[in-house]
């Protein structure tokens, strides 16, 4: 049996990588892919730890954070190919005609 | 709904009906609007006679009072309380006095916006009577805010060219001051459980006997009442929006601004800082008396170097609300009394002042001195005014200025608190000055050969309208200081209550 | 020394009419003068003074009835607040009355006379309608000064004191917007201005010894504080020496004093009788009066007593000299007047009241005469010239004073073929008056006689009493009062030849004309109090009736035998100072434009003189200069260019925006809002920028904040 | 596991009525015809009315639900009627406006109503998994309304919400994630036992503040808050009116909820955090406040700095005595900012033109003369804002910063007075330029907006002379 705390290792690992990838890709869906990343970590402690109490809450919570995922990845997507139909680009830098 | 009833609700807020009157005209009706504005503020008072009758001289204490629960929650005993004792009485009068007065003078003065000019000044004078009224801190704080929007407006719509910055110096300046008052008020309002002023008043010693609020930070609150209080007197060197303040504001907003505004931080420093911390008080008396006779003799000697006649004027306040801080940390019944009684004095003779500066200056729209002259051979009614105005200002005996300057310096040399009786001799070194900087004032502009300025106008003496304005103060400025005892019939036995509970 | 009883019967309740009785004339004329003639003006307004003299009279005979009982008539409370009881009380005694009596007396005398002379004032100044204000001010100055007399403590009679000051400025400044010579000027209100502070001087150490007054000796009304004094001059003297030296300020501005004498020459600018009844007779003895009615407490401070005689002494001799060197005829009679003063000073200052008392009476009578005699000199003068004028340019007007004034030096130039205006008042402008103004000139005759103090003129007795008491107690003061005597001689007999002697020196003097009835008889009045006003305290047994009759008041008076080594001595040095002026100006009267014959001889000393010794100029360097420039200094650049808009605008709001970062470009037109922001310039666009860039619209700079956020506060948890 | 009770969908039926309302809304808006949208508004507010009524009939009342998943008590009670108030405010906002905009999308009311629900939702919310859906239901409608109006600004706007919003779920999952690993449970009271009973670690600290993070970034703190300003600029202004109160009642009824029943024991850790946030948010939202020219902005970092005068009341979350009045402090505050919020971008609106113009404060130039109301009611508001006197805003600072006093936190009030006097000058501009310069501003005059900008300036007055009610409700609202 693999100990509890490589599992969380692992996540805060991948939890770290999605967070840096939010911050240094520039391709919004790329970008958006590093939160599910982000999300995935959550998921995979809440697992692990589900697996440590021998309670089954902690993987309901991850079927809900699929499905609000999911629901994301609606809205998301719409948003991005709206951006795409207007500006040809898809590039989140080029996203700052709002700022100062 | 029976405190609306009550004779000093009445009296703070019977503007309102002014103003409301005054929502539903037409802005074009300019006329009607100003006599709407003038019976209000006439009425107004009239009920200021009405609970002036009722007012006991003798009685040292509250009195009058609307008292009624306003905000309890737990931790917050707030009440709508207002009364009025023989500290403040004066004050409320002056107020009410004043205000028909500024807007008499504002009649061919504004033209701009008339109806919004009314409101403003109805809403400015429920804020000031509020002031001298309000027994609740809760409801000072209020009324003392309040009080800042509309003369901000008046500074900042109908001012002189530079009025934007003035107007929002005013603002941010006296509002800097209450912030840390705000925070001297909620501790209080912690330690004593209560807004009530004279709950807390009750309840204050045994704090500090206990030791629940210790010395030092009895102090620290005296210090963030004064902090707003000193600017709003001003007091030096805090005085530096004033003369942008005085001089951009137009007439009846200087006119209340001396008369009034500034009087409520030297009220300020009487109803709240003198009783409620009374060690501390006690303690900063010879500070307060040295930054006093700076502010005097510094006030005066600025006055002097002034170009602009009302830029003159507004350094004089500096220097003689120099003289009621002295006389109110005096702590003595000749120095607190005269203090206030002074600080009625600067309403009436700085009013009269910039009643007449305005008046001048809407024939010719200049206030520079060096283009003046002669003008009491020009216009003799004007030239007598003004000398009566000035020499009242200068503490001349007969009038009003005289006896209240007296009394402060006749009060601050022998303080026990002050403790030296230099401050009350340098002190009055600034009435030699004062009569320097008035002088030169006075025969700038109506002595001596006329002026470039007569070249170009047609200089028009009074008219009724602007005697009637300014002869109300002239025979107040001649009732004090030939017979005040009456004044201080009524400010004696408060005064004496309020040194009493003193620890000297 | 009696202590005062409470009365309020009989004579002693008219008390308060002293001041109402002119008050009411004064607001009568005030609301009424427009529509009066000016002979009602007039007569309402003497009448007013005259009822003020009528009760002094009758306050004086019931003092004397009551054989010198001092009497408080109480008639308002003033202030009551804490321990300071103030009370208008009038007080009734025989120097109160004395000096009620002079002033009234002598006033009402320059009321009369004023109404001929102003009636011809206001129309050689082309101002008709000025002439009731100038009696609304004589009135007001009545009231004050009586307030000042009668009061009952010193605060009453520092109203007083303060009111009259106020008159003095008023009636200075009367023609205040031309110089004495109907210029358009600033000169006369400049004089005014300088009367009034040089006096505020003066109070303020009135002010200082009051306050002293109360705080150690408990009161301000005069019985009380000289109950209480002597026990604090046993116990802490240097109160009792600091009360009277700042009460000597005080006098030394009221009274013309060194150092503060200054500014009585330059109040010869107002109309001449208000130089002969302020100026000369009443207001400025109010500090001889002060001085005597505070003999109680100054006599306990023998050091105090010292400094004032010597000041006395100092300003006698002192402004004597200057006399010398004037050629105005009213400024020869200020100095003189500042002169006599100090004469006054010395001698209260000396213990010797009495003889303070006497001269101020005598010097009332006679100093009031020589300057409305010098009124009406400089008058007929005007008249002749006026004449002179229409008589050359019959189809022009008499000259117009308020025209501009290069139209006016034209017209001068025109007939007075110089440069200059013609001035009345200069002594070398005149020459020959005695034939001319005959009445006039014997009037002055007779002034002249009793001010350089020839046996039997009134200033004959109450000088040499002075110069008695001197050389009994202080030699010093002998000498130096002896000389100023000389001195007095010296310039009066100067100027009687200038003026009245050898011929005409310009076409005004020679149309001189006299003056009317209504200004002669009151001098007529004056002349003759002028010669038997010594009979009021003659030096023998049995007489010094003065003496006597303030000794009700000020308790045991020295009474002095005449002393014939003194009066030999000074009648000696008078007559031997008129020799000699007549030498110089008599036997060889003055030529036009000649200069005057002591230049030579005395060289740079008489440049001295001519020119006040340069005093003025020195106050000018050491004390008004600096002040304006101090002034100006604290106002422009500390209070404004540092206070105001370095700390507050640049400091305060300088840092508020730099903290800020406002973007000024997007504001350059709201200049009312940026006038905080705009002295700041490129910096605070850079700074601007740079910080706007944080918020650069990035999504990515976005979520590191918020990750950054997050290390910080996780980095904060771990850490902890 | 039960079946559900009559109690559970009591518990919950204010926040039912609403998501039910809008779902059958969905259905009712495919038979509206395209020109009569207007219609979906009236019956979106209906739904609405009918969720406040059923909610003011729950005041005072108390149940759980769900397997006290959910709760309602005073204080959610207190939220819902906010909440449903602003619902409402913002569609009567909305309703000319996107008339003007050319925002002619049923769909738009429909998502209002589920982001209300969400709200309410967050605010019943008494376990983490019901947290995390109601935030995603609250932000999902959010998303898409900020770029509802298809502009390229919105569209930004729209993107840049969505990816940050969705970066801070990751940190509220992943904060969950760590709490139930350090307590083994994601109900909030069993978190709450577990940390008391010793077993408090790190993991659970660390859970607790990336939880904060989540909440930080929705009331828009600092440094969560960068999102802000450019998400207010871009979205319809309706919808930014919306989502700022919204949006910030919602996080800062979870953020207290949750840590006040979930984490009073790691308040000796998270209360410095919460002083710096407040202090940090406070400072920095209104330093970049002053330099703004654009009044969609210019309120946006006052939403910012307003964010920070609430938490100030949120720092002593820990301690028993002080809670409560602390907390009612912030309600009371929350109720007066969004009076005022709303007030403040009705006029906003009221100047706004279709073109997108009539945004930057200079534009505001002579609108006293020409609309003195208008005016007025701006005046109200900014004075509010500042918190002077007579005003919602006044009575609301003076209890914040009396609470954060009593509580011990004088250096949390001196920078919140400091902050106000700093803020007057923002506001003032804009009063200045209405009042103090020329200019011919135009104004669209619709009926529901002047109601919104009247009603809400009379309550900002009103209440504040008679505030004892709204007190009361903000005290009893406060969790025993």
């Amino acid at each position: 049996m693999v100990p509890v705390d490589y599992y969380i290792a692992l996540s805060a690992i991948l939890f770290i990588i999605g967070a840096l990838g939010v911050l240094v890709r520039r391709n919004p869906l790329i970008v958006f892919m590093s939160i599910e990343l982000m999300l995935n970590a959550a998921n995979l402690a809440f697992v692990a730890f589900a697996s440590v109490y021998e309670t089954f809450s902690g993987q309901i919570f991850v079927f809900f954070v699929i499905a609000v995922a999911a629901a994301e990845v609606a809205v998301g997507l719409a948003l991005i190919v709206e951006i795409f139909k207007s500006r040809k680009n898809i590039n989140v830098d080029d996203l700052n005609s709002l700022k100062g | 709904m029976e405190f609306l009833l009550q004779p000093l609700t009445l009296l703070t807020f019977f503007p309102i009906l002014g103003v409301i009157v005054i929502l539903f005209m037409n802005s074009e009706q300019k006329s009607a609007i100003r006599w709407v504005a003038m019976v209000t503020s006439l009425l107004t008072f009239g009920v200021s006679l009405w609970v002036f009758s009722m007012f006991n001289a003798s009685n040292p204490d509250l009195q009058l009072e609307a008292k009624y629960p306003w905000i309890q929650v737990a931790g917050w005993n707030i009440y709508y309380y207002l009364a009025v004792d023989g500290l403040s009485i004066l004050l409320v009068m002056l107020t009410a006095f004043l205000t028909p007065i500024s807007i008499l003078s504002t009649w061919t003065a504004v033209e701009d916006r008339v109806k919004d000019f009314m409101i403003f000044f109805l809403l400015l004078e429920v804020g000031m009577t509020g002031v001298f009224l309000a027994q609740d801190l809760f409801m000072f704080y209020i009324f003392w805010e309040f009080t800042l929007v509309p003369m901000y407006f008046l500074i900042g719509i109908w001012g002189g060219p530079r009025r934007v910055y003035a107007a929002i110096k005013f603002f941010l300046y006296t509002m800097a001051g209450s912030i840390l008052m705000l925070l001297a008020i909620l501790f209080l309002g912690i330690k004593t459980d209560t807004f009530n002023i004279p709950t807390m008043l009750v309840r204050l010693p045994d704090l500090y006997a206990t030791g629940a609020i210790t010395a030092g930070v009895q102090m620290f609150l005296f210090l963030a009442f004064t902090a707003a209080f000193a600017i709003k007197v001003p007091m030096w060197p805090l005085h530096s929006w004033l003369p942008d303040a005085h001089v951009e504001a137009p007439t009846a907003g200087s006119v209340i601004l001396a008369g009034v505004l500034l009087k409520m931080g030297t009220y300020g420093f009487l109803r709240f800082n003198i009783p409620l911390f009374p060690n501390a008080a006690i303690q900063a008396a010879p500070w307060i008396a040295l930054f006093a006779t700076i502010g005097i003799i510094y006030g005066a000697a600025v006055s002097f170097a002034q170009a602009d006649v009302k830029k003159l004027v507004a350094y004089s306040s500096v220097s003689h609300l120099g003289f009621v801080m002295l006389g109110l940390f005096a702590l003595n019944a000749e120095g607190v009394a005269g203090a206030i009684l002074q600080m009625v004095n600067h309403g009436l003779s700085t009013g009269a002042l910039f009643l007449l500066i305005g008046m001048i200056y809407e024939q010719t729209h200049t206030r520079e001195i060096k283009v003046y002259g002669g003008l009491w051979k020009i216009t003799p009614i004007f030239g007598t005014l003004m000398l009566i105005a000035s020499l009242s200002s200068m503490g001349l005996p007969g009038l009003n200025g005289f006896v209240g300057e007296f009394t402060i310096l006749l009060g601050a040399f022998g303080s026990e608190a002050i403790g030296s009786p230099w401050y009350a001799g340098i002190s009055a070194i600034g009435v030699i000055m004062a009569a320097v900087y008035i002088l030169y004032m006075f025969q700038k502009v109506f002595l001596g050969p006329a002026g470039e300025i007569t070249h170009h106008h047609e200089l028009k003496d009074l008219n009724w309208r602007e005697i009637a304005t300014v002869v109300p103060l002239v025979i107040f400025m001649f009732w004090i200081g030939l017979y005040p005892k009456p004044f201080f019939d009524i400010l004696a036995p408060a005064v004496e209550k309020l040194l009493s509970a003193l620890p000297l | 020394m009696h202590l005062s009883e409470t009365v309020n019967t009989g004579f002693y309740s008219l008390a308060p009419w002293l001041v109402f009785a002119p008050v009411i004339g004064l607001l009568i004329n005030a609301v009424f003068g427009r529509q009066f003639s000016e002979r009602m003006v007039g007569t309402v307004a003497s009448l007013a003074s005259g009822a003020a003299f009528v009760v002094s009279v009758l306050l004086a005979y019931s003092v004397s009835a009551n054989h010198g009982l001092a009497v408080s008539v109480p008639f308002a409370e003033w202030i009551h607040i804490g321990n300071l009881k103030l009370d208008w009380t009038f007080r009734v005694d025989s120097l109160s009355t004395t000096m009620m009596l002079v002033v009234s007396g002598v006033g009402t005398l320059i009321h009369i006379y004023a109404i001929g002379y102003m009636h011809e004032d206001v129309r050689f100044k082309q101002q008709e309608g000025r002439f009731a204000r100038f009696f609304i001010f004589l009135n007001l100055f009545i009231a004050a000064m009586m307030i000042l007399v009668s009061g009952d403590s010193y605060l009453m009679l520092f109203v007083g004191w303060e009111g009259v000051g106020l008159c003095s400025f008023l009636l200075i400044g009367f023609w205040f917007e031309m110089d004495t010579l109907a210029r358009p000027s600033w000169a006369n209100s400049d004089a005014a201005k300088k009367a009034f502070i040089t006096n505020r001087v003066g109070d303020f150490g009135f002010l200082i010894a009051g306050f002293l007054m109360f705080w150690y000796l408990g009161s301000f009304q005069f019985d009380e504080v000289f109950a209480a004094a002597p026990a604090i001059a046993e116990s802490a003297p240097w109160v009792i020496v600091a009360i009277t030296l700042f009460m000597l300020i005080g006098v030394a501005g009221k009274s013309a004093q060194i150092p503060l004498y200054i500014w009585l020459p330059d109040a010869m600018a107002g109309p001449t009788p208000v130089s002969a009844l302020i100026h000369a007779a009443t207001m400025v003895t109010a500090g001889v009066y002060l001085v005597t009615r505070s003999a109680p407490i100054y006599t306990l401070v023998p050091q105090a007593q010292y400094v004032v005689a010597m000041v006395g002494a100092g300003t006698a001799l002192f402004a004597a000299t200057i006399a010398v060197g004037q050629y105005d005829i009213k400024k020869v009679l200020a100095y003189s007047t500042i002169s006599q003063l100090g004469f006054m000073v010395a001698a209260v200052g000396m213990g010797a009241y009495a003889a303070g008392m006497f001269h101020l009476i005598t010097h009332a009578f006679f100093k009031a005469l020589l300057f409305l005699s010098a009124g009406s000199v400089i008058l007929g003068l005007e008249r002749g010239h006026h004449a002179h004028a229409h008589h050359a340019y019959h189809d022009e007007k008499p000259k117009a004073r308020g025209k501009k004034k290069e139209e006016r030096d034209h017209d001068s130039h025109a007939h007075e073929g110089h440069e200059e205006v013609f001035d009345p008042g200069d002594m070398r402008n005149m020459g020959g008056i005695r034939k001319t103004m005959p009445v006039t000139f014997w009037l002055y005759m007779i002034g002249t006689l009793a001010l350089a103090g020839i046996f039997p003129f009134a200033g004959f007795w109450s000088k040499d009493e002075i110069l008695l008491d001197a050389k009994l107690h202080y030699p010093s003061v002998y000498w130096q009062l002896s000389i100023a005597a000389f001195f007095t001689a010296f310039y009066m007999g100067r100027q009687i030849w200038m003026v009245f002697f050898g011929t005409a020196r310009t076409d005004a003097a020679k149309h001189a004309e006299e003056s009317p009835k209504v200004m002669t008889v009151p001098l007529m009045a004056l002349a003759v109090l002028s010669v038997v006003g010594g009979a009021l305290n003659l030096p023998f047994k049995g007489f010094h009736q003065l003496g006597h009759w303030l000794e009700y008041t000020l308790g045991e008076i020295e009474a002095l035998p005449l002393d014939l080594g003194v009066a030999g001595i000074s009648t000696i040095l008078a007559l031997l100072a008129i020799l000699i002026s007549w030498l110089l100006y008599g036997r060889n009267p003055l030529k036009s434009g000649q200069i005057d014959p002591l230049k030579k001889p005395l060289g740079f000393v008489f440049t001295g003189m001519e020119n006040k010794w340069f005093v003025d100029e020195g106050y000018g360097v050491l004390i008004i200069t600096p002040f304006k420039k101090i002034s100006q200094f604290v106002a422009d650049v500390i209070d404004w260019r540092f206070w105001h808009d370095f700390v507050h605008d640049t400091v305060i709001a300088g840092t508020y925006n730099w903290v800020s970062s406002i973007a000024l470009d997007h504001y350059a037109d709201q200049r009312g809002i940026d006038a905080f922001a705009n002295w700041l310039g490129t910096a605070t666009q850079w700074v601007s920028d740079n910080v706007r860039k944080v918020q650069n619209g990035f999504v990515r700079s976005y979520a590191l904040s918020v990750l950054l956020g997050v290390v910080l506060i996780l980095g904060y948890l771990i850490l902890k | 596991m039960t079946q559900p009770q009559f109690i559970d969908f009591y518990t919950l039926m204010p926040f039912l009525i609403v998501t039910v309302w809008a779902c059958l809304l969905l259905l009712v808006d495919l038979f509206i015809p395209k020109d009569r949208k207007g219609i979906t508004a009236v019956l979106a507010a209906l739904g609405l009315v009918g969720a406040l009524t059923y909610s003011v009939t729950q005041v005072g009342l108390a149940s759980r639900g769900f397997n006290s998943m959910v709760v309602l008590d005073g204080f959610s009670t207190f939220a819902n009627i906010l909440l449903l108030a602003s619902g409402l405010l913002g569609i009567a906002l909305s309703y000319g406006y996107n008339n003007r905009m050319g925002i002619n999308r049923s769909e738009y009311y429909t998502l209002m109503l589920f982001s209300v629900s969400g709200m309410m939702l967050m605010a019943q919310a008494t376990d983490l998994i019901i947290v995390f859906l109601a935030l995603e239901l609250l932000s999902i409608p959010l998303y898409v309304l900020a770029a509802i109006s298809r502009k390229r600004d919105a569209e930004e706007a729209g993107v840049k919400y969505f990816l940050l919003g969705a970066f801070a779920s990751g940190f509220v999952v992943y904060g969950t994630a760590l709490i139930f690993g350090a307590t083994g449970s994601t109900n909030l009271a069993d978190i709450f036992f577990a940390a008391s009973s010793g077993t408090s670690s790190l993991l659970l600290t660390i859970g607790a503040a990336l939880l904060l993070v989540g909440f930080g970034f929705k009331v828009a703190a600092v440094p969560f808050h960068m999102w802000t300003p450019d998400v207010y600029q871009g979205a319809p202004t309706a919808v930014t009116a919306f989502m700022a109160a919204g949006a910030k009642i919602a996080g800062f009824v979870a953020l207290f909820r949750v840590f006040a029943t979930a984490f009073p024991a790691l308040s000796a850790d998270l209360t410095d955090i919460l002083w710096a946030l407040s202090a940090l948010t406070m400072i920095v939202g209104n330093l970049s406040a002053i330099s703004q020219t654009n009044i969609k902005r210019l309120f946006a970092y006052s939403a910012i700095a307003h964010a920070g005068y609430i938490l100030m009341a949120f720092v002593p979350y820990g301690n028993s005595e002080i809670a409560p009045t602390a907390i009612a402090a912030g309600l009371f505050y929350l109720a007066a900012y969004a009076v005022t919020n709303f007030g403040s971008w009705g006029v906003v609106i009221a100047l706004e033109t279709a073109e997108g113009k009539g945004l930057e404060i200079s534009d505001y130039a002579g609108l006293a003369k020409k609309y003195p109301a208008l005016a007025i009611a701006m005046t109200i508001f900014m004075l509010s804002f500042i918190g002077f006197p007579p005003t919602l805003g006044m009575v609301g600072k003076f209890y914040l910063f009396r609470s954060a006093l009593a509580g011990g936190f004088p250096g949390l009030a001196i920078i919140g007075v400091v902050t106000s006097l700093i803020s007057a000058y923002y506001y003032l501009r804009v009063v200045v330029n209405m009042y103090m310069k020329e200019g011919d501003p135009v104004v669209e005059r619709e009926a529901w907006l002047g109601f919104t900008t009247t009603f809400t300036a009379i309550v900002t007055v009103v209440v504040s002379l008679v505030p004892q009610f709204l007190f009361l409700l903000a005290s009893t609202a406060v969790l025993k």
